[in-house]
């Protein structure tokens, strides 16, 4: 049921507004906070306004202007979109406060918070993107904003990081742009549909190259391997930026996409009918994520800087939710796509408590961190219950995602996939559960154990993103948790 | 059939290309392009055109030879140069 | 109103030359009227050439013969869809000289004024009279003085390299010229006569002869020079470059269009699809010519650090992107063209946005501070944030990030080569926009986010008679972009005709 | 023999034509060939001169008369074609102000840079 509403464009022009704003007026610091702080949760209400319509199987719509007969800027909020929406709104919101006290005294901060909003407003644009195109106008636009925040430190490495991201990141946008004139020349039409817009008719070759590109595209982004180079340089970034963005924003734009052109462009049943014709695309997707899922944690455990180890662990994470949607059934679905609120959750609790400890101690490497648990106990033991989630422990939201796509798996007949998430799982214990160790058994080497922790607006974040870890996984069955979302739209993409 | 006369014109507006290619001083040069737009202009009135003949005469024969001149003389004499 | 109309393609190219030739006699008391001068007269020409274009889009093409005189003895004037290009012309106009009102007194000499005035009218005259005319021979004519006065005007500045850069143009252009008018001649032997319409008609009586292939060869020639395709190019980046910006703003964003306007009407109006004269082997390698334009321009843009020169040399590679469009034609089946003509006609119109933005905010920055090296430009965003602001809309805009003006060309013409079967020009093309951002976003990394050049840090805003331009025109890019529909509305009736289908054809995508 | 007084038939018959396509090598010739700006553009001239001869040559009726109304005319058949004329008029005005723009640039460069060479000026760049 299609409902028209403004409120699908409200949601992304109150972020750009709220840029403009700060591009105006925002060397005062009081303004900028205030901007910041009350836009997002401005922007918070009017998404979630929209929570019970879209679990109720309502689609909010706004059509913007019309672009081409037969394509136009398109906003459609469906039980995907209403999803992701969700995800970055709520972070937004967190980390505009963590932002606020992770600046202070950094430079060009108007720049910075702009930029942000800006971020933050692409982000839900690919999240209500009613069609490709639009999807690929805001993903481009994301590319663009996310720039001037990768290089903000201007220092050399800085440059070269940006330089790096917008290569592989624009070449990807070159073939989703290519492969959505080619859907277009196929179908006649981009728009996202129930179940899919393309027919075998077009020709199984032409299809699975037309896939591959999607693939190739949005693999950069997701970091799918061997596409995954700029994602650990471009940590350089401050913290607010790598935890939203590069946990959040632009990784998930990536795998949200590849969501899309699986379920909405190509579809289920199209890709069945492909595999039965000889060229399993799924199948081949669904190895590379699992090749990342095993490298990525590989490369992780050597990794000594705290922040590239959480870049590797992202990568790998990210391909939990690749494999999720290329098992093409209703479980690894559900599992696939609850991963992205579940990590996002997770990944960014690390992220902010790396930058806590970077702001408080100016340490940003793993070896130098003895007994940090000590000075810093809340901040830790936050870090411990992502820590548990990543390793997929009940009660954590973790465990929810890696359940399902077992489940997926076992339905799809993959046992190979639930073998590669048991040793996924041993490697994050192997990566994540040192630093733990590290941090409360081992003393700190001046022997100082007074507490003494970050500024409440870093803490505070850190607090509220591990407590949603763990109720989202005792509560995950509560009608107005994601799982619920997930389960809509799962619904939809098999019409069950 | 050409008469000929103007095979002669003809031939004669070659030899002037020519030698407006050969002179290294470029004031011969422009002199032999002069010489050049006058045979052109013969040729017009030949090919039945009267009014091109009197144009070519007067600016491809006067007007583009003495810019040429005015040129030269405000810069090189020597092609060389 | 009606029969009003109908005289306004005249009325505004004659508007134009007229009011430029008497430029130096109105300013002879003072100089620095011939600004208002020519603001007058730009202003007029602007209200003529929106009421042709009203009527064009209300009444359809208007045919005019001037003086009454009927074919094939009269010239014709014929303001087609095409021609709507002059509207273009037109506004461009009106902001340069606004632009120039300030700015050109860093360039010469108030002495030189009116001279500088009459050419630029000169200049606009003979692009929108070349824009309108129906008749070959006039085509040659406007073409010439547009190219006149193009030549003077590089040259107007007391630089030593401008006067060598307007001699390589003036040289590659008389050739060009030169061939164009031999193009001229020989259709005129062919045929008996001078009119587009009655040649092409008769054409098709006549059937292909040797001299009509080579004629064509030779029109292909000429307007490649004028377009700076790809081994005929390399006139262009000093001619930009070195212009006084304005000037440069002109020639990239309006006269190398002109070399697409003429293959326009010599291969669509004249030859015609499903005429005589098969001439899709002459597009076909027009467009691997372009392809090869579009990568050959984005990789020399990539070594300079001469702002102007990034600028002129990015122009090179859009009008790869142009011609690529345009030359994605099936002999046979028009409609398969129909989305390259698309890209082809919506980049020359948005391409001319873009890049006077670009050379524009260039001038203005060369104006403020005197440095034109981007080494020497260094963190002067935060200086001059609203002519970088622009400066880096427009970028975006030509590198093709939506949902900016730049963008729209890029969809339809990988649209256009898919259709037609040939994946590998999209290829060639997206490759080049890479290349185009990768050298922008150099610019836009050395205007905000390097350390600030201490040299210029007495630098505040430009003046407004500069600033006005430039934002009229940033707005313009992202209008063009956003607002899609309606440029494409505007173009697509063009596009249309000249494959000879219905100006209401509308396929998918269209 | 036939044929050869046959090939000089065709000779003379084109022989206009002939001249004009040598003119235009000539002057192509020259402008690349030779480094001397003004030399270059003398070239440029020959080139511009054969090409209208080409083009009145095409329009020319042998033995016709030029397009002047006058006492005894009355066949509209003989006359030259004058359309042909009227564009070379323009050419040849268009001609001289384009080689009038470039001497003018010639004299500017060679005030500053003091040369006309072009291999000279390039070095000079």
């Amino acid at each position: 049921m299609e409902v028209y509403s403004i409120r699908p464009l409200l949601a992304p022009m109150i972020s750009i507004v709220c840029a403009i704003l700060i591009f105006w007026r925002g060397d005062n610091t009081f303004l900028r906070r205030s901007l910041s702080i009350s836009a997002s949760i401005i922007k918070w209400i009017v998404v979630f306004s929209m929570l019970p319509g879209s679990l109720a199987g309502k689609i909010y719509v706004t059509q913007l202007v019309p672009f081409t007969p037969g394509i136009s800027i398109l906003l459609r909020v469906d039980a995907l979109g209403m999803f992701f929406g969700m995800v970055s709104s709520t972070l937004w919101v967190i980390t505009t406060i963590y932002a606020i006290g992770y600046m202070e005294g950094e430079h060009a901060r108007k720049r910075f918070f702009a930029f942000f909003a800006l971020c933050v407003s692409t982000t839900v644009g690919i999240a209500f993107a009613g069609n490709m195109f639009t999807l690929f106008v805001f993903y481009e636009m994301l590319t663009v904003c996310t720039y001037p925040l990768v290089i903000h430190e201007e220092t050399p490495e800085a440059m070269k990081a940006g330089r790096k991201y917008l290569v592989y990141t624009l070449t990807g946008g070159s073939f989703i742009l290519f492969a959505t004139a080619l859907t277009f020349s196929l179908s006649g039409t981009v728009s996202f549909s129930q179940p899919g817009i393309l027919s075998i008719n077009s020709g199984v070759g032409i299809l699975a190259v037309l896939f591959a590109m999607f693939m190739l595209g949005f693999g950069v982004k997701s970091a799918i391997m061997p596409l995954h180079g700029w994602l650990p340089s471009a940590m350089v970034a401050p913290t607010p930026v790598s935890s939203l963005l590069h946990a959040v924003a632009v990784v998930k734009a990536g795998v949200f996409g590849i969501t899309r052109v699986t379920y909405n462009i190509f579809g289920v049943s199209l890709l069945k009918e492909m595999a039965s014709k000889g060229i399993n695309v799924a199948y081949i997707l669904m190895w590379a994520a699992m090749i990342t899922i095993i490298c990525g944690s590989l490369m992780a455990l050597m990794q000594d800087n705290l922040k590239k180890r959480l870049a590797y662990s992202t990568i790998s994470q990210l391909s939990y939710i690749v494999l999720g949607v290329s098992l093409l059934t209703p479980d690894g679905a559900a599992g696939g796509i609850v991963h992205i609120v579940n990590q996002a959750f997770m990944k960014i609790t690390m992220f902010f408590v790396a930058g806590a400890i970077y702001k408080k101690t100016h340490k940003k490497n793993i070896s130098e961190m003895h007994g940090i648990g000590h000075k810093m106990p809340i901040t830790m033991a936050t870090f411990t219950v992502a820590s548990l989630g990543m390793m997929g422990l009940p009660p954590t939201a973790g465990f929810i995602s890696k359940w399902y796509l077992c489940l997926g798996a076992l339905d799809a007949g993959q046992i190979i996939a639930v073998v590669v998430l048991l040793i996924s799982s041993f490697l994050n214990a192997a990566y994540f559960l040192p630093i733990v160790y590290r941090a409360y058994f081992v003393k700190p080497p001046d022997g100082d154990v007074t507490t003494d922790e970050a500024h409440w607006t870093l803490l505070l974040p850190c607090v509220i993103c591990s407590l949603y870890v763990i109720a989202l996984g005792l509560f995950a069955d509560l009608p107005f948790v994601p799982l619920a979302l997930v389960r809509e739209a799962v619904k939809q993409f098999f019409v069950l | 059939m050409l008469r000929s006369l103007d095979v002669l014109l003809l031939i004669f507006l070659l030899v002037t290309a020519i030698g407006v290619v050969c002179t290294k001083d470029l004031l011969g040069a422009a002199i032999i392009f002069s010489a050049y737009s006058f045979t052109m202009a013969i040729v017009w009135q030949q090919l039945g055109a009267p009014d091109l003949a009197l144009t070519e005469a007067a600016v491809g024969a006067g007007v583009t030879t003495v810019l040429f001149l005015i040129a030269i003389s405000r810069t090189v004499r020597r092609e060389d140069e | 109103m009606i029969e009003f109309s109908q005289h306004c393609p005249v009325l505004m190219t004659i508007t134009l030359i007229i009011g430029g030739a008497l430029t130096p006699i109105v300013s002879i008391s003072r100089k620095k009227f011939s600004f208002w001068w020519a603001f007058f007269v730009s202003l007029l020409a602007f209200f003529f050439c929106s009421c042709a274009v009203w009527r064009l889009y209300t009444m359809g093409p208007i045919s005019y013969w001037l003086s009454g005189w009927e074919p094939p003895y009269g010239i014709e004037v014929y303001f087609d869809y095409v021609s709507t290009i002059t509207f273009l012309m037109t506004a461009l106009g009106i902001l340069v000289i606004v632009y120039s009102k300030r700015y050109i007194l860093h360039d010469i000499s108030e002495e030189k004024l009116p001279t500088y005035y009459t050419l630029v009218l000169l200049i606009l005259g003979g692009m929108v009279g070349f824009s309108v005319t129906g008749d070959m021979f006039n085509l040659y004519v406007f073409l010439e003085i547009l190219s006149l006065s193009g030549y003077a005007l590089i040259a107007i500045t007391e630089e030593k390299l401008n006067a060598m850069a307007s001699f390589k143009y003036l040289v590659m252009g008389s050739v060009s010229s030169v061939s164009v008018l031999l193009g001229v001649a020989l259709l005129y032997n062919v045929t008996g006569t001078l009119n587009m319409a009655d040649i092409a008609l008769r054409l098709q009586q006549f059937g292909p002869t040797t001299a009509v292939y080579v004629a064509l060869v030779l029109f292909i020639i000429g307007f490649s020079v004028k377009a700076a395709l790809f081994p005929v190019h390399a006139w262009l980046p000093d001619a930009h470059a070195l212009a006084p910006s304005p000037v440069s703003a002109l020639l990239s964003g309006l006269v190398i269009k002109i070399g697409i306007v003429g293959m326009l009407r010599v291969l669509y109006c004249v030859y015609k699809l499903g005429g005589p004269v098969d001439f899709t082997s002459v597009t076909n390698f027009m467009g691997w010519l372009a392809a090869v334009t579009v990568l050959v321009g984005a990789f020399f843009a990539f070594f300079q650090d001469d702002i102007k020169m990034i600028f002129a040399y990015s122009s090179i590679s859009n009008i790869g992107y142009i011609l690529m469009g345009i030359s994605l034609v099936s002999f046979t089946q028009p409609e398969r063209g129909y989305l390259g003509m698309m890209g082809g006609l919506v980049h020359v119109f948005n391409h001319a946005i873009i890049k006077s933005t670009l050379f524009l905010c260039a001038g203005a920055l060369i104006y403020k501070t005197g440095f034109r090296k981007l080494s020497d430009l260094r963190g002067i965003g935060k200086k001059m944030p609203i002519t970088c602001g622009v400066l880096t809309i427009a970028a975006l805009s030509i590198a093709g990030i939506p949902p900016t003006a730049g963008f729209i060309c890029k969809w339809y013409i990988i649209l256009g080569t898919i259709e037609f079967g040939k994946p590998i020009f999209a290829v060639a093309l997206l490759l080049g926009a890479m290349l185009v951002f990768a050298y922008y976003i150099k610019i836009i990394n050395a205007l905000f986010f390097r350390e600030p050049n201490e040299s210029i840090t007495e630098v505040d805003e430009a003046p407004l008679s500069m600033l006005v331009p430039i934002i009229i025109l940033a707005i313009g890019c992202l209008v063009m972009g956003i607002f899609a529909y309606l440029p494409l509305a505007v173009i697509r009736p063009a596009a249309a005709t000249m494959l000879g289908l219905p100006s209401t054809y509308l396929p998918l995508g269209g | 023999m036939n044929d050869l007084t046959e090939l000089f038939n065709k000779l003379f018959v084109n022989f206009n034509y002939i001249v004009a396509a040598t003119l235009f090598v000539i002057g192509l010739y020259t402008v690349i060939a030779k480094s001397n700006l003004i030399k270059k553009f003398m070239g440029l001239n020959i080139i511009e001169t054969s090409v209208f001869l080409f083009i009145v040559s095409s329009g020319a009726i042998v033995g016709g008369k030029a397009p002047i109304i006058g006492e005894g005319v009355s066949s509209k058949t003989a006359f030259v074609n004058p359309i042909p004329q009227a564009l070379i008029l323009t050419g040849i005005v268009v001609a001289m102000s384009t080689t009038a723009v470039a001497l003018s640039l010639m004299i500017k460069l060679y005030e500053q840079c003091g040369t006309l060479n072009a291999d000279k000026l390039k070095e000079l760049k």
